[in-house]
């Protein structure tokens, strides 16, 4: 361990109020970045899509959010950028994090036993067809035998309008991952009809990346960062205990009750990723053309951040 | 009062006080004058006394501090019960010649090609028709100053106020447009204010000349004009002519030097 | 002040300073692509203007771009139309009257700076999720600076042409059509130079967030697969559009307000 | 058109009828508080008035609300200096300068339209994440109505003060002081509210999709979250400084424009 | 031509053409006169003959489209070569009358105050000091005229160029502002131009009278006036003024009916 150096290295990092980002308010809060000599600046953006030019820049260190097209593109074009650490998937087991919800007057009436009868239907990508969502249902219709062109694709939803045009059936099927889940069900005019782990399972939907800043003038640091990040996924996997609960509720802004209620999402004990889901996500992504070349496993993951963590830590446990 | 039937128009103490930063400006105070019907009035009076002022109020554009106008007759249809020759010509920027003149007909003629035709023989007679279709800011001043005038002539309306209307044009434009004036006037029997600061002019056009005071203006004196009709420029050479101008010349002498002084 | 008048030659002089325009966008091109090729410009995020034209040209070709563009400008049309006339109207009606303007003031001034993108969630609850939530939110934008030049067009009109109009008995409808509309014109247009401007503006930003098709969903999808040369491809047409919109109101210019030499807008 | 003058009644007069907005308001607020309560409006997304209320009180008590508001306001201020001081002045150059307006018009056609939220990457990239980047693109859209507004405000000066000036030998900078800038000052402060609240407008929508404190940062965990009684807090809040931006814009005009009696912006 | 020296400016075959929708309009063709040092010119011609055009020419705000203007002198620092008095008075809306009047010294005085002290008397003298923080737009007419004057007056240009100044005053304020501008052209030595609808007016107040045709306008005939100085109103009653006058009179008539006609 190296503890040498007394003056902390700064970061920027990207957080959201969002459930995914648990193990970044944990290690925060429980001082795992202070213990590696961090000091971690975070930034706030709209969404994690926003972060992907500044991290590419040298502007942000770290970003960690949904696995994207821009991310790979940007890998490909320049190659600054690697992955390095799990930030969720689709767990196979367990809860549901991320769900097809469908109308649910459909769902009684029986109009959708199977995907075979997707055909016709509308179906809304909150986050756009250029993501992962956008796979999912691809898959999803693939194996009811529907042509994407056989189905009405509406893009961008807020969420209130997409509760408001279940109500009124201007849309019949969704995407969403929590607490959107459990709000939709909630709501009483949507069902959870597919989770999304009988579709793609253990897909890799959220990834942290690090930018050149990190990558070429100080992997120390990201080393550093990675072993505060999974020591704080060890503590997120003692699951919804009240000391978890409450540093989420603090950052999320969600009641705990809620919290206690909804799916956390599943994150990998020693940070490894899926890359194979990585390449079929960007095989998928080159087929819709909105990707020119594929990137290897080499130049988008690089596992040598976790394997150096997972020594320090299983060295402390001992 | 309003039925007085050979009354055109009467006013009664009208005052006119305006505001502003500087503190109250007293325009004309306690005005009280009458103009029978067919009537043509003229007004002289120092720069500043209220005679734009006065006509505004008779006009309609101001609201008297205090006093009354009264009108002995109701406004016709469509004719506008007055037609003001503006002392600044207030002409649109944005229409011809013909469309400015064309607006005194704005309200009596519902035809657009009717309405320039009418006013087509005014232009002519101010001497613009080269200018029909130019816009005021190609124009001269005292063409401008014409242009105005077609317009008032062209309502018809039943009291032709007019505010200095011949000032920027050369004596024989005046001469002419003078003579036109009388003709329409006599013509439809409207009633004429006429101001001007050209003695000789009032003399020899109107009726009657009210003199007024210096701001703030009220009428200092009536003078009533023996000569008869038709006039003829030969009239300027009457000492009685002559007398009438000396005298009027005096009392406007002591009007401005008390507002200079 | 020149004394150049007839609308020829405004017309040919627009044109003949067309050339500076040109020429200072040539001039940043060619910096622009001798730095990529030198690598003091980040090519991911500043590809050269070869690359961005090329794809200009691809993306015509396949008619990717005339469509998107096709329904922003529609969607353009329609929130003017929406946005435009009521402010125009409104305008007119509060420059006349003092009493209405001190009324509506305080309505208009608290609703003008609500950023209308942030209650599109709101919008389409009442206007659904269609076209109709974005026009909306379109329409709300152009309606404001039209609304204020209007207003401050008419108040510039010199009260002796609202004398002149009483002195003659004009009835309301008159003042309005002779006088209040063709004096305050020079600042309606003025105030559509804005509006439109802003509509286009704001229609790529609507779409940005919530549309599927049009320059703005372009724009999204060039950040969503950080393709940055299609994201200049729909900069540049959205300039290009904004050089015609001028260019347009220029020549309407010329022919509404005739009154003007100068009138430029 | 009243004879009313004096700063006293113009001022009283701006009050008095502000009775009208809040009547509106309040008329408004009833219907809402009832439609909620009889169940036909959605509690979760039109949230009682009287909800909004509290929650206003609770924000305001634990500072969220003004602390924030007060990041706001700052950057709005930030961005009207920087960008509408140029537009100010460039705005009096081109008015003033047929050539170079006619030069350089185009390329403010061009730049107009470009919707800055839409390039708030390539700013970033530029700028950097932290606050410059916000504040220039509130820069970039309070640069323009200025520029319009100001160049339309001198191109409507009467030539006659130009003539004036030129034959007493006014030099430029005479020129520009005595007759452009006073000369166009009412259609300065008609370009300032447009820039004004535009700014406002546009520092939202920057915080809402960059930043962790502001107005728009608030508005956008309140979509994150759905609690919309926050959200309409933050709209609450908009538009009181709305109304404030006006009426002080109204005082300014009282004083800098005393010549023109009826001058309300 | 330029070192002549007892010359004070020469037009040398003036021609001015503007251009309108309606197609171009001959205002002046081939002006040709000059202004000797410390002479006072008279200019009279029908309305819309070129005067005012003729003046902005001399003033340098009109381009000849052909011919030359030729100063003898050049202007000194400071003070503008000419201060022309317009036909609408030009005054700031956003200035006080004294701001206005002081705007003639603006080039000359850097001192604000200063500027202010030297513009009062002359405020005084065109009797409106009750006035001097009003705004332009608070002023009747011939007040507003007034001002102009006394912005063209403190600003002791070279050459005064004035253009019908006194049209919107009374026969009385008139006599007055006269005497004041022959004060001032005495002490001061400046050539003026002064353009006038007043036929007697011109022959009281010139050396030499300049008689227009009709547009486009050129010198149809220069009169030179014989009558010593100081003259008195009295010469008004001479035979040769009055021979005078009626030349003149008749020379505008003929002018005057081939316009209209
Ligand atoms: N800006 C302009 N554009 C086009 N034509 C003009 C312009 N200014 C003047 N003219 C024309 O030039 C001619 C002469 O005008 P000018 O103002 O010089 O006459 P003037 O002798 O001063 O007349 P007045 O005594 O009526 O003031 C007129 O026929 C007028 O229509
Ligand atoms: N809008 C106004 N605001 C303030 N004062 C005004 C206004 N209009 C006129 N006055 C004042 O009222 C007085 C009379 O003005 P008015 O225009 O009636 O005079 P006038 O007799 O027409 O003079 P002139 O012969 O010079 O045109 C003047 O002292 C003037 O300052
Ligand atoms: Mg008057
Ligand atoms: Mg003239």
């Amino acid at each position: 361990r190296e503890k040498t150096s007394s003056e902390p290295v700064r970061l920027k990092v990207l957080l959201l109020p969002f459930l995914s980002y648990a193990p970044f308010f944990i290690a925060q809060e429980e001082g795992f970045f202070a213990e590696q000599q961090l000091q971690i600046e975070f930034v706030q953006m709209s969404s994690s899509a926003a972060a992907i030019p500044p991290l590419a820049q040298g502007d942000l260190d770290i970003v960690a959010g949904t696995l994207r097209i821009s991310t790979l593109n940007a890998i490909i074009r320049e190659g600054k950028i690697k992955f390095v650490s799990d930030k969720g998937h689709i767990g196979a087991g367990g809860c549901t994090y991320y769900g097809i919800i469908a109308r649910q007057a459909l769902v009684e009436a029986g109009d959708l036993k199977n995907p075979s009868q997707l055909k016709g239907k509308k179906i809304c990508l909150a986050s756009g067809f250029a993501t992962s969502e956008g796979y999912f249902v691809e898959k999803l219709l693939n194996r009811g035998g529907v042509k994407l062109n056989e189905v009405e694709i509406q893009e961008h939803i807020p969420f209130t309008a997409e509760l408001e045009a279940f109500k009124k059936g201007t849309i019949d099927l969704t995407v969403g991952g929590e607490p959107k889940l459990t709000r939709m069900v909630e709501s009483k005019h949507g069902v959870l009809w597919m989770p999304v782990q009988e579709i793609v399972p253990d897909f890799q939907f959220d990834v942290i990346a690090y930018g050149p800043s990190i990558l070429q003038k100080n992997r120390e640091a990201g080393r550093r960062f990675i072993v505060a990040y999974l020591k704080a996924v060890r503590q997120y996997h003692q699951g919804k205990s009240g000391r978890n609960l409450g540093i989420l509720r603090k950052y999320t802004n969600l009641d705990t009750e809620f919290l206690k209620k909804i799916c956390w999402p599943s994150i990998r004990i020693d940070g490894s990723i899926n890359a194979k889901s990585v390449l079929d996500f960007q095989d998928w992504s080159i087929k819709k053309g909105l990707l020119d070349r594929p990137a290897t496993e080499n130049q988008f993951w690089d596992p040598s951040f976790i394997e150096d963590a997972n020594k320090i830590l299983s060295s402390v446990s001992k | 009062m309003n039925s007085v039937s050979n009354l055109g128009l009467t006013c009664q103490g009208l005052c006119k006080t305006y505001q502003t930063k500087n503190g109250l400006i007293s325009a004309i105070k306690d005005v009280s004058f009458c103009v029978k019907e067919h009537e043509f009035i003229c007004i002289v009076g120092p720069s500043g006394c209220g005679k734009t002022t006065l006509l505004k109020l008779i006009a309609g554009l101001l609201h008297p501090t205090s006093g009354q106008i009264f009108f002995s007759q109701d406004p016709q249809d469509g004719i506008p019960r007055s037609a003001l020759v503006f002392q600044e010509h207030g002409l649109f920027p944005w229409m011809t010649v013909l469309d400015n003149v064309a607006f005194g007909l704005e309200m009596r003629v519902k035809d657009k090609k009717e309405r320039r035709d009418l006013s087509r023989p005014l232009i002519e007679k101010m001497g613009l028709l080269a200018f029909t279709n130019n816009y005021p800011h190609e124009l001269s001043m005292g063409m401008r100053q014409r242009v105005g005038i077609a317009r008032a002539f062209v309502s018809k309306a039943q009291i032709l106020l007019m505010d200095e209307p011949l000032g920027s044009l050369d004596a024989q434009t005046k001469l002419i447009l003078q003579e036109e004036l009388l003709k329409i006037w006599k013509e439809d029997q409207k009633c004429v204010v006429y101001i001007t600061h050209d003695i000789e002019e009032a003399i020899f056009l109107g009726d009657r000349l009210l003199v007024m005071t210096a701001r703030p203006g009220h009428i200092r004196e009536e003078i009533v004009i023996p000569f008869d009709r038709p006039r003829d420029l030969s009239i300027k050479e009457l000492t009685e002519f002559a007398k009438m101008k000396g005298h009027i010349w005096r009392i406007l002498e002591e009007e401005v030097r008390k507002s200079c002084g | 002040m020149d004394d150049l008048t007839g609308k020829k030659q405004r017309f040919l002089g627009l044109m003949r300073e067309g050339w500076f325009t040109v020429f200072i966008i040539l001039l940043i091109a060619i910096a622009w692509e001798w730095g990529v090729s030198v690598g003091w410009v980040s090519f991911l995020f500043f590809p050269p203007p070869s690359v961005i034209i090329s794809t200009f040209i691809k993306l015509i070709a396949n008619h990717k771009l005339t469509d998107n563009t096709g329904i922003t400008l529609w969607r353009v049309f329609l929130g003017l139309i929406l946005g435009g006339i009521p402010g125009l109207i409104l305008g007119l009606i509060l420059g006349w009257s003092h009493r209405l303007y001190r009324l509506v003031n305080p309505l208009i001034a608290a609703t003008h700076p609500i950023p209308k993108i942030a209650i599109l969630p709101l919008i389409m609850i009442i206007f659904g999720i269609g076209e109709s939530s974005k026009v909306v939110v379109i329409a709300l934008t152009a309606f404001f600076p039209l609304l204020i030049n209007t207003a401050a067009g008419v108040q510039q009109i010199n009260p002796i042409h609202f004398e002149v109009a009483k002195n003659y008995g004009a009835n309301l409808t008159k003042i309005f059509t002779r006088v209040i509309f063709p004096g305050s014109l020079p600042l309606i247009l003025t105030g559509l130079r804005l509006s439109l401007n802003l509509a286009l503006l704001v229609s790529i930003a609507v779409e940005l967030v919530s549309a599927q098709k049009g320059l703005g969903a372009m724009i999204w999808l060039a950040w969503q697969t950080l393709r940055t040369e299609e994201l200049y491809v729909s900069l540049v047409m959205t300039a290009l559009l904004g050089v015609f919109f001028n260019f347009f109101l220029q020549r309407i210019a010329i022919h509404l307000v005739p009154w003007k030499t100068e009138q430029r807008i």
